[in-house]
């Protein structure tokens, strides 16, 4: 079953981290991955994506014209990219930032306040890795364990000194869906 | 009887292809002189330009590398970076090293890369028939600067040494000229020094040789060499623009 | 005592280029009224006054002078 | 592991201890993790002033027998022609990376490739061809660039890796090997300083034209001996399948999608993938025109692989093309939809 998701924020999110670290685990877990990231001409502060396909076979193409999970971090990526979710998808919006609602009726909404939750917890900084955590809580499509058990090798050599308060904001996303449920 | 002048073995015993009173030929006897007397023929590569001196490597009794027009320094930073204990220089003419090469060569000098570059500035394109080249003198005539160089169409005579004397990563700038036996001599001395400030590791060095192109010029070698002293000297004017040991002697 | 000196020069390299006589303090190279294989009339030595100075296998373009001294 | 870090770990292991490149987007991560690793690994690593001076640097490293490299995207791959022609004429070894991006002038930085002709015609002045692989998976790339520089010593040949955006940007799992034992020939070429030995001259400048028709038969025979041992091809269901699919690189990825879809669709479609560009696979598509009924080539441009597949049919089957240019990339169920109307089109 191939599943493709595009996570879009602003540059500076930290979006294209929770994606690699999304299709990191779920190569963990065996499957075929592609991740592709892709930005705008500007480094800070532009529309920032990655596409990540996870698939129990070879993937043809890295690119999602129609993903079936979207995670929005801001206002401007939900304009972009609303209109390409497949219908039924799931769409998971960081409320804290995207003030306007996806106008589509055929599609999950499902919201997440990521900076508020963060900033009651870890810190705003860690809102990218909070809402990996609720993406996971909810779709299931890895195990929660597997991004925290290897945390510190995702995040390399030089960052590893940030592996705890990456799994406190990855525990604080999908708390917030187990608690609920 | 002792010899005291001969022929220096890494000159091939061939005669070679430059005009009568050509300074190619001077600064290759030089530089083969240096090679013997230096002991550097088991480690020492050149790196002929495009141009006249391309052939180089028929005269050479070393390694020699050719190079498109004005990559030398490009080419010879490659093989000092794979071989940082050999010693490498470019031979390059006006054309190679102040024209289409202006960028490899400034950026090697800045990188104080640990070559040398001999460069020939005769004031022409020779090998090509005689065209202006970016050092060429103003009011010269040329076969593309027909009414004479002037500084409103054509610019001016272009300083490289100068410029690349203001560079920290060069640690040797030094302009010579062939003009008669004694300043012959001071150009031999000076490319000596720019491969000892090589092999001591001190940065790039250069050395700009005025050199005539009786040919192109429409001269005798006779009038050529004189036309070197009396008018180009006065353009470029010769000695050493910098030097890193000066420096530390102070 | 003035040093005695001896050039050999050859001819086969020569282009008549003249830059040794130009050079030479002692009048003592020439060109000679023969042609060599490439059609130049080669530098020859002329009379008996060199000294050694080696002032024209310095000058020379085509290394073709060999300088003796002694 | 990224496209361009899988690039980067093969070289290394490859033995290759100089590179030497330019910035341009999209292949900025080569050069990037190239300076992090070849300090390492006791290398060298230096970025040039240019293309032009970056290709020429790795001249000299060639020279001195050492595996050097360079990577460049499309405008950048055309000021290293000049130092391509050179490489070929003086017969050193070299591996080049093409991340093709849209164009021609600057173009964009999407996926692209409209460099083919560029690639697998030399792209640089005279008389010379260079072996071109387009890998299609992380995994592939990371193979065959360290394979790369053992044909490039074994040919005495600049070799070029096309990839493109996408190839480069993509995350894929791999299994890092290490280089297998190939035998390389000593070099006796290369110029480290005549001690106790002649002196060598490497030039391309052949004046007389008689020798310099010698070389190019020369260099030609080397060519020959190149197209016979270097094809490389996949296929894909092509056994029984009435229409046969073109495409290389990005683009063959997404029409092996598309041909899984037809297939569930009960279209009988396979896919022929080149690996190398050239030498074109000529041989295996001669083959395919034996049985099936229609060729199909797909490119992310205007059509320019379809000359070779032309040529190597030779009007046999006819070829259709579908190109989406400019860094559009396609998804599978476009090319599938292509498929189908060719399929009711030609009632195969």
């Amino acid at each position: 079953m191939l599943q493709k998701t595009i996570m879009s924020g602003i540059g500076g999110q930290g979006i294209l981290f929770s994606g690699l670290a999304f299709a990191w685990a779920a190569m963990l877990e065996g499957h075929h991955v592609t991740y592709l990231p892709s930005y705008g001409a500007e480094m800070r502060g532009g529309i920032t994506s990655c596409t990540i396909a996870i698939s129990d076979e070879e993937i043809a193409s890295p690119v999602a014209s129609s993903p079936d999970y979207l995670v929005i971090m801001d206002n401007l990526s939900l304009q972009r990219l609303q209109n390409q979710t497949v219908s039924g998808g799931q769409v998971f919006i960081n409320t804290s930032i995207v003030t306007t609602r996806p106008v589509r009726g055929d599609i999950e909404v499902v919201d997440v306040p990521v900076n508020e939750l963060a900033i009651r917890t870890v810190g705003e900084r860690y809102a990218n890795m909070v809402m990996l955590g609720a993406f996971v809580s909810r779709t299931r499509l890895i195990k929660i364990s597997t991004l925290i058990d290897n945390m510190e090798e995702i995040l390399g050599k030089g960052k590893s000194r940030f592996k705890d308060k990456n799994i406190d904001a990855l525990r604080t996303g999908y708390d917030f869906f187990s608690r609920e449920t | 009887m002792k010899i005291v002048y001969t022929r220096p073995k890494c000159l091939k015993p061939v005669p070679n292809h430059y005009c009568p009173g050509c300074g190619h030929s001077i600064i290759h006897r030089l530089i083969c002189e240096l090679v013997d007397e230096m002991n550097m023929r088991g480690r020492i590569i050149c790196i002929p330009p495009a141009g006249c001196a391309v052939l180089a490597y028929n005269y050479f009794d070393f390694d020699v590398c050719e190079s498109a027009h004005g990559r030398g320094c490009a080419i010879a930073t490659g093989f000092k970076r794979a071989q940082p204990d050999r010693i490498i220089f470019t031979y390059q003419g006006d054309g190679d090293m102040a024209a289409i090469g202006t960028a490899e060569t400034l950026h090697a000098a800045n990188r104080g890369e640990k070559i040398t570059s001999i460069f020939v500035n005769n004031a022409v394109y020779g090998m090509t028939g005689g065209q202006m080249a970016p050092t060429t003198m103003i009011g010269q005539k040329t076969t593309t600067s027909p009414y004479g160089r002037r500084t409103e169409v054509e610019g001016y005579p272009l300083k490289i040494t100068e410029l690349i004397a203001t560079l920290p990563g060069a640690a040797y700038v030094v302009r010579t000229s062939l003009a008669n036996p004694a300043k012959i001599r001071e150009t031999k001395k000076a490319i000596k020094k720019a491969f000892e400030v090589q092999m001591a590791g001190a940065g790039y060095s250069l050395v700009e040789v005025l050199s005539p192109c009786p040919t192109n010029w429409k001269v005798s070698p006779r009038e050529a060499f004189a036309y070197l002293e009396e008018k180009m000297e006065k353009e470029y004017p010769i000695g050493v623009m910098k030097d890193y040991t000066a420096k530390k002697d102070k | 005592m003035a040093a005695k000196g001896k050039i050999t020069i050859n001819q086969g390299l020569c282009k008549a280029c003249e830059l040794c006589l130009t050079v030479c303090p002692d009048e003592a190279i020439r060109l000679s009224e023969g042609l060599n294989e490439k059609g130049y009339h080669p530098a020859e030595t002329a009379k008996d006054s060199c000294k050694g100075c080696a002032l024209c296998a310095v000058m020379c373009p085509e290394a073709a002078i060999e300088v003796c001294r002694g | 592991m990224k496209g361009t870090d899988a690039l980067g770990e093969a070289a290394i292991r490859a033995g290759c201890r100089c590179y030497f490149g330019y910035p341009i987007t999209p292949q900025n991560e080569v050069p990037e993790y190239m300076s992090r690793r070849m300090q390492e690994v006791g290398g060298v690593f230096l970025q040039g002033e240019s293309e032009i001076a970056s290709i020429n640097m790795v001249l000299g490293a060639a020279a001195s027998g050492m595996r050097a490299m360079t990577s460049s995207s499309s405008p950048g791959i055309s000021l290293k022609q000049e130092g391509l022609s050179f490489l070929a004429a003086l017969e050193l070894p070299a591996v080049i990376v093409n991340i093709n991006r849209g164009g021609p002038g600057l173009g964009n930085i999407a996926p692209s490739q409209g460099d083919y002709y560029q690639a697998t015609r030399g792209g640089g002045h005279g008389d010379y061809r260079m072996p071109v692989y387009a890998p299609a998976y992380v995994q592939e790339l990371y193979d065959i660039t360290m394979k790369s520089f053992d044909v490039a010593d074994l040919y005495r040949t600049p070799v070029m890796i096309l990839g493109d955006g996408m190839m480069g940007q993509i995350v894929e799992p791999i299994y890092l090997h290490e280089r297998p034992d190939v035998e390389i020939p000593p070099k006796d070429y290369i110029l480290d300083g005549a001690e106790n030995r002649p002196s060598r001259i490497i030039k391309s400048l052949i004046l007389d034209p008689v020798e310099m028709e010698e070389h190019n038969w020369k260099l030609k025979r080397k060519y020959d001996l190149m197209a016979h041992e270097l094809p490389e091809w996949e296929e894909f269901m092509t056994n029984d399948a009435k229409l046969t699919i073109i495409a290389y690189g990005t683009a063959a990825r997404i029409a092996k999608g598309a041909v899984k879809r037809a297939r569930s669709e009960g279209l009988k479609v396979g896919l022929l993938r080149p690996i190398t560009l050239w030498p074109f696979p000529e041989e295996a598509i001669r083959n395919l025109a034996k049985k099936t009924k229609l060729f199909l080539v797909f490119e992310m441009s205007t059509g320019q692989m379809i000359d070779d597949v032309r040529l190597a049919v030779e009007g046999k089957v006819p070829c259709e093309f579908y190109g989406r240019p400019g860094g559009v990339v396609p998804i599978p169920q476009e090319i599938a939809r292509i498929i189908e109307r060719y399929w009711l089109q030609k009632e195969l």
